[in-house]
């Protein structure tokens, strides 16, 4: 603890610390290359949404909120309206937040509004949806996205695990617009992998905070609407790649859809079940 | 450092009435903007973009009666030397924005163009004194380059007191050293449409200080007036082809 | 009833079948609430080729109905057995299964008011011009907002709630946040807001339209049932009552405070506890 | 065909000295207003004190003297005197053929942007709605609006009257006016457009196009005649190819009454495009940046101009190469010699 | 911009052709013509100004300013203006997120290092003045120009300052001072990284689409180019920001590998293009406009 931290009251000088056991008992090494972290997921857990959805992958906890469609006002709109908005709890570290932020000269260090990395996620997951929900069919509305990052894992620095959050974050949303009964012509599921350029190996849904080497990889997280043609509405790919190829696209791609379908078909027999 | 020498020279070399190279253009923008300028007054580098008289976007922008002028200020983070990070909301921004409206509101002819919105926007590229004087003269040119009526030119300039003697056209150096006024003259007449002050400056020297700046402003209104009607000439003669 | 998962594909939409009993038979299929047509992709001789597909939109139950209707003449041609079917999705939280199904495919989603539909309104103001309203609910569809809890459709509502629905607006959402797909004149309003409605006077009733004055037609409070008219302009519906069984169905006496009035006849209500008599107009009661 | 092509600004003052020494201003500046005074004046500058004249657009009163507001050249029409300035909005007068797009659905009326300081209103009344024209306009009209047209919907119409606050009233009860279909939309200075009997042309390559007073520009495919009356047909045919012929007007007089009828069905609110081939895409394109080049090179617009333009431009096999400044540069110059060449 | 629904399916149907037929008739890899100026900030150490003939516009200023290493994160700090946006809209930090996460990646820092303690940072700061397309690309490319012209003064004190308690100190001399593209190491060129982005229409890909193109496409690519390579980070995004564009669907992915062979193939003509303009440029000549 900080000496100088005058701020809080600070504990008896000699206390000593809870003895508290390591708690986690599985390594998670190990999962196989191509297996995804077990999740856990719940829909309709916010009452006063339209649509909601909560999800858990280790560190990552997300909560996604719907609300619309709502009237608008002002001019008239054939189309709803879209938006998104991604923020993270206010204590939680940002991935990469130190490239993005501006260091140097800005007379405040208040946050206001959302920060780079949080538009950029919204962005994203605005991109991602845009094409799904069937906005013609709410003239005069707005539909919006409220997303809540309560937990992420944040040890790497780069962007990398800001992708992997991406991957869940889209998932989470797709479930909390199919919750909300707003029509979508398919749901948006994402998978992200990881290509080692060296050994050239795919990992599936890297875990960042595992001793992974990441210097060496290029990576991808690529949203699909796996009903409709496997067609690909948003996608990232970012990471150390000095020239990037067909191949090694394709490779991405592919592995990216393989991931997406694991969690479609996850997603479908998690909503089957909240019917039946 | 001496900003006024006693042989009567100041930092740059000037004397205490000369103004620094003033330089401006006119319709530099025209493919995305109603009017435009650029000035250089010294080293102060000022890009005005006029659009309208326009529907405005919002009701509330509208009214029935006149014009509204908006003005925004976009001061480039590498303006000066030191580089700085802006913010839009800076109290001292927002006081100059309030200055320039009221300037110009008197200035122009809003009467003629009820329900409209005429958008300002300055872009400093580039500071050393005189930043009020630089965006009132950029404005000028871009409201006439807009074909926008207005009674007159208004042609501004600052003007400190040294001591005694009064100074014309002050750059930063001599901007941070003494009081500094700011006005804006009215075409060729005496009269002022804007007269800033924000530090002490004795009752007794202000009319010494107030001549001088007249003075200036005369000679910047000439010097826009040329780049007007060389630039309307040039207009005219392709006009005739 | 099959669940079926927003994506997921319903039916092709012709099908052909050949039958021992009644000889070739077409059937069509039409996407109705809940669905949409999807060009799907197949793999054909190395090449693609897209199929049209009704695929699912929400999560609901599948409800296929033949539509037993005279359209059958107007499709002409050569073939003859054409059976039409309905295809739509039910959500689970739709009580009104069976009218729902009556419902032909359209292009507004379940819960939003469209030209002709029915619907329920608050009055929530007058002025001599016209009726301003809250609409409330679609005459078998259920309420146009499912309750977010917070303003007048949710549970903590009560009867009288700010203008504005009493809440903070929920972001300035074409600054702030991702929404580059929105034209930008569109501003968000109040968490809790309702779609708003307005019948102008000359809408209240079909006859004698000049003469109606909105104050002896409809207060505030009053709950009216309308027919939707038009889509209107960016804020407003626009309703009519001018129909017999369109009017003021729920209505308090004296602005209020007073007890429930029943309908003397088309343009009279009468308080029970007070026997006091309001201008209204009515819904005939009985259709 | 190059990628990209990046070019230095062009420094349009080279041909004169920029800067001047401080003492030589108030000689300089005299002395040009001695020599070009005549064509220009600035504001605040007196125009006359000679209290005969009538104050027009761009003067204003003060002590029994007229002065300019604006800068700009000095007309006198009549006893009328006003200063037209050398840019500025297009300021609308009655019978200006203009196109424009609705921005706005509001009560009876829609708001259209024609590029004027005001939005131009267009009232329900003054447009032909679909079941012929002599039809009586029903409350229902009122509530389909935005069927009709709606917010983005482009068109063309003429300017009706100007009202006090100096806003422009609409109407499209014509054949000729209406909503625009098949065809693409670009923009240039409305000063450009020479004002003339009519605005709308057919141009070789079974295209036409609008050039509105306002500067907005509708091109688009050569509206099919073979449909109608043969006169019409034939009229249309004989004005593809005898394009010198300006004063061609088409849809008037050469449409017979049964044709009338017809075109006033819903039709003329339909948002489909005919099916359009890839050759008049093609021709299309080509005169869109003639228009862009002519406007590029500060030449007013005509239907002449257009179509010089665009037989300067077949010399270019590669339209793509239209939009480098060279090209438009001599595209202007062909212009300019050919008008020359014809006097 | 909104478009008619007419206007918006014959844009739509002639660019979907095979070629695609463009309102200006552009082909499907050829940039709309560029103004370009550099160096023409005296107080910046490296300004570039790009403008369209549309009047879009965009001023890049580099400012040089020397950094203890072991206090910055990061020694390259982007931050954009966008006329008209608010600072913290979606729109500008969008942006300012891609221009950074492209240079912190793919800028060979080496060049900033001074000392063994210090090294320069590089403040660019980007002011759009004007714009009607998606501005990313004439930012990219005007962050080009300002880089490659960008000089820092010479450093006179020793190299290595790892026990001294000093500061760097450098030469007065301005003719001294050196380009960036001098203090790479000799085998390589330096070639600062930039943007391209592509408008997707059915089958084809269409570099730099304009603001009416944009709002008839299908979707957006962002992709990166590096060193003659196409490198990462690659996106999509919607274009047509702010329009409500109806047309905006998802894509096959077959067209992102076709992208990559797009970039292969015309991307160093733009670069030779850029590096071309630098070499005739004068600086000394002419006022800014």
């Amino acid at each position: 603890m900080n000496v100088t931290d005058r701020r809080r009251l600070l504990g008896p000088s000699n206390a000593k610390s809870a003895n508290i056991p390591e708690t986690r008992t599985s390594s998670p090494s190990k999962r196989s290359e191509d297996e995804i972290r077990k999740m856990f997921l719940k829909t309709g857990l916010v009452g006063n949404a339209n649509g909601s959805a909560y999800l858990e992958v280790d560190d990552t906890i997300i909560e996604v909120s719907v609300f619309g469609p709502r009237p608008i006002k002002g001019s008239f709109i054939d189309r709803a309206s879209f938006s998104v908005e991604c923020k993270f709890l206010p204590h939680i570290p940002q991935p990469n937040e130190e490239t993005f932020k501006n260091q140097s000269g800005s007379a405040s260090n208040v946050r206001t509004g959302l920060t780079t990395v949080e538009q950029k996620l919204s962005s994203y997951i605005e991109t991602a949806f845009l094409h799904s929900i069937i906005l013609e069919k709410y003239p005069k509305s707005t539909i919006d996205v409220f997303v809540t990052i309560i937990s992420a894992d944040t040890t790497s620095s780069s962007n990398k695990s800001l992708l992997n959050l991406c991957n869940w974050v889209s998932n989470c949303t797709s479930l909390a617009l199919v919750d909300s009964g707003i029509e979508v012509k398919d749901m948006v599921t994402s998978g992200q992998v990881s290509l080692n350029k060296s050994t050239n190996k795919i990992l599936m849904d890297p875990d960042y905070s595992n001793n992974y080497s990441e210097d060496d990889s290029v990576d991808c997280v690529c949203s699909y609407m796996n009903m409709l043609n496997d067609v690909v509405v948003g996608f990232w790919i970012d990471g150390n790649q000095d020239d990037l190829d067909e191949q090694t696209m394709q490779k991405l791609f592919e592995n990216c859809n393989g991931m997406s379908k694991k969690i479609r078909s996850n997603f479908n027999s998690y909503l089957r079940g909240t019917i039946e | 450092m001496e900003l006024y020498s006693p042989e009567g020279l100041r930092i740059d070399g000037r004397r205490w009435n000369e103004l620094r190279k003033f330089e401006c253009r006119i319709n530099t923008h025209p493919n995305s903007s109603d009017g435009s300028s650029f000035i250089e007054q010294g080293n102060t580098k000022v890009i005005c973009m006029v659009q309208g008289p326009m529907e405005p976007v919002l009701r509330s922008q509208s009214n029935p009666n006149q014009a509204n002028i908006e003005i925004s200020i976009t001061i480039a983070n590498f303006s000066t030397t030191e580089r700085k990070k802006r913010l839009k909301n800076e109290k001292r921004l927002v006081e100059l924005k309030a200055t320039l409206e009221r300037t110009f509101e008197q200035s122009v002819m809003c009467k003629l163009y009820p329900r409209t919105v005429i958008q300002v926007n300055i872009h400093v590229l580039a500071q050393d004194g005189g930043l009020l004087a630089g965006i009132t003269n950029a404005i000028t040119l871009g409201l006439i380059d807009a074909g926008i009526a207005m009674y007159d030119y208004v042609s501004s300039i600052s003007a400190g007191l040294y001591d005694t003697t009064p100074l014309l056209d002050l750059n930063t150096l001599e901007e941070n050293d003494m009081s500094t006024l700011t006005i804006g003259v009215i075409g060729k007449s005496e009269k002022l449409a804007l007269l800033l002050l924000e530090d002490k400056m004795p009752l007794d020297r202000l009319e010494s200080v107030l001549a001088i700046g007249i003075a200036g402003g005369h000679r910047i209104r000439d010097l826009m007036d040329e780049e007007v009607r060389r630039h309307g000439n040039l207009r005219l003669s392709k006009v005739n082809v | 009833m099959s669940v079926a998962i927003p994506g997921q594909y319903i039916s092709s939409i012709y099908k052909y079948t050949e039958d021992e009993n009644s000889g070739s038979q077409v059937e069509k299929y039409v996407s109705g609430r809940g669905t949409t047509v999807a060009n799907i992709k197949v793999p054909e001789n190395n090449k693609f080729s897209s199929i049209p597909v009704i695929v699912a939109t929400i999560l609901g139950k599948i409800v296929i109905r033949e539509l037993k209707s005279s359209t059958n003449s107007t499709t002409g041609g050569g073939v003859d057995n054409i059976k039409t079917f309905i295809v739509s999705v039910v959500p689970k939280s739709n009580s009104y299964l069976e009218s729902a199904e009556d419902i032909e495919g359209t292009n507004i989603s379940i819960n939003l008011p469209q030209e002709n539909d029915i619907v329920l309104v608050r009055i929530t103001k007058i002025n001599p011009r016209q009726a301003f309203a809250e609409i409330l609910s679609v005459e078998s569809h259920g309420n146009v907002i499912k309750d977010s809890g917070i303003g007048s459709n949710g549970e903590l509502a009560h009867q009288s709630i700010a203008a504005g629905g009493g809440s903070q607006n929920l972001s300035s959402h074409t600054t702030i946040a991702s929404s580059q797909s929105t034209a930008i004149n569109a501003q968000a309003i109040d968490l809790g807001e309702t779609f708003k409605g307005i019948i102008r006077s000359q809408d209240v009733r079909s006859t004698e339209r000049d003469k109606v004055k909105i104050i002896e037609c409809f207060k505030p409070g009053d709950i009216v049932r309308a027919v939707v008219i038009s889509l209107g302009d960016g804020s407003n519906y626009y309703l009519s009552t001018a129909k017999d069984d369109l009017g003021v169905v729920f209505a308090k006496s004296e602005g209020g405070s007073g007890g429930l009035m029943y309908a003397l006849d088309w343009q009279h209500m009468i308080c029970e506890s007070s026997g006091i008599i309001e201008k209204r107009k009515c819904a005939k009661p009985f259709v | 065909m190059s990628v990209i092509s990046i070019t230095r600004p062009t420094n349009v003052y080279d041909d004169e000295p920029s800067d001047i020494e401080m003492s030589d201003v108030e000689e300089s500046g005299e002395l040009k207003k001695e020599s070009a005074g005549e064509s220009i004046v600035t504001p605040g500058e007196l125009v006359t004190d000679d209290p005969v004249w009538m104050k027009g657009h761009g003067t204003y009163f003060l002590h029994d003297q007229t002065y300019s507001s604006v800068a700009g050249s000095v007309s006198r029409v009549n006893r009328l005197l006003s200063v037209i300035p050398l840019r500025g909005r297009y300021q609308a007068e009655t019978g200006d053929h203009v196109v424009g797009r609705i921005t706005e659905v509001g009560p009876k009326r829609w708001k259209v942007d024609i590029g004027c300081k005001q939005d131009a209103v267009l009232m329900l009344g003054s447009v032909n709605l679909p079941g012929g024209v002599l039809r009586r306009k029903s409350e229902s009209d009122e509530l389909q609006m935005r069927n009709f047209l709606k917010e983005g919907d482009l068109l063309n119409a003429e300017v009706q009257s100007i009202f006090s606050n100096g806003s422009a009233s609409l109407h499209t009860r014509s054949l000729k006016y209406g909503k625009l279909r098949n065809g693409i939309f670009l923009k240039v200075p409305s000063s450009l457009v020479v004002k003339s009997k009519n605005h709308s042309y057919n141009l070789p390559g079974n295209v036409s196009v609008i050039v509105g007073v306002n500067g907005y520009v509708w091109l688009s495919k050569s509206k099919q005649g073979a449909s109608s009356t043969t006169s019409a047909t034939t009229n249309k045919a004989q004005a593809a190819f005898d394009s010198s012929s300006s004063g061609y007007n088409p849809g008037q007089g050469s449409v017979s009454i049964t044709r009338l009828e017809e075109e006033s069905s819903w039709e003329i609110y339909s948002d489909k495009n005919e099916s359009i081939s890839n050759s008049v895409r093609h021709t299309i394109t080509r005169y869109y940046n003639v228009i862009k080049a002519l406007a590029f090179g500060e030449l007013g617009i005509t239907e002449q101009r257009i179509i010089m333009g665009y037989e300067a431009s077949l010399a270019y096999e590669d339209v793509g190469s239209l939009i480098d400044k060279e090209a438009m540069e001599s595209i202007c110059q062909d212009v300019i010699n050919s008008e020359k060449m014809r006097g | 911009m909104i478009l008619s629904p007419a206007e918006r399916s014959y844009l739509y149907d002639s660019l979907i052709q095979k070629p695609p037929i463009r309102p200006d008739s552009r082909s499907g890899h050829q940039f709309r013509p560029l103004e370009a100026k550099t160096a023409f900030l005296p107080s910046s150490n490296g300004s570039a100004r790009i403008r369209l003939m549309d009047g879009s516009e965009c001023i890049v200023s580099v400012k040089a300013k020397v950094v203890l290493k072991s206090q910055e994160s990061s020694l390259i700090e982007c931050d954009i203006d966008v006329s008209g946006n608010r600072d913290d809209s979606n729109f500008v930090s969008i942006l300012k997120f891609n221009l950074t996460n492209l240079l912190c990646q793919n800028f060979p820092m080496d060049v900033l290092q001074l000392t063994s303690k210090y090294s320069y940072k590089l403040f660019i700061d980007c002011l759009v003045i004007s714009h009607t397309s998606y501005p990313l690309t004439l930012l990219s490319l005007a962050t080009y120009l300002a880089l490659k012209t960008t000089r820092l003064p010479l450093l006179v004190s020793d190299v290595d300052d790892s026990e001294v308690e000093e500061q760097p100190t450098f030469s007065d001399d301005w003719d001294k001072s050196k380009y960036l593209k001098e203090m790479v190491s000799s085998n390589s060129k330096f070639q600062p990284p930039i943007f391209i982005t592509l408008g997707v229409v059915g089958d084809n890909l269409l570099f730099d689409p304009s603001t009416e193109e944009e709002q008839v496409l299908e979707n957006g690519l962002i992709l990166s180019w590096y060193n003659n390579k196409v490198i990462t980070p690659i996106s999509n995004i919607n274009l047509a920001s702010n329009s409500n564009n109806s047309n905006f669907k998802g894509m096959d992915p077959i067209l992102i590998s076709k992208s990559l062979a797009l970039l292969k193939k015309y991307c160093g003509e733009i670069v030779d293009a850029l590096d071309g303009i630098i070499e005739h440029d004068d600086a000394t000549e002419g006022g800014i406009f």
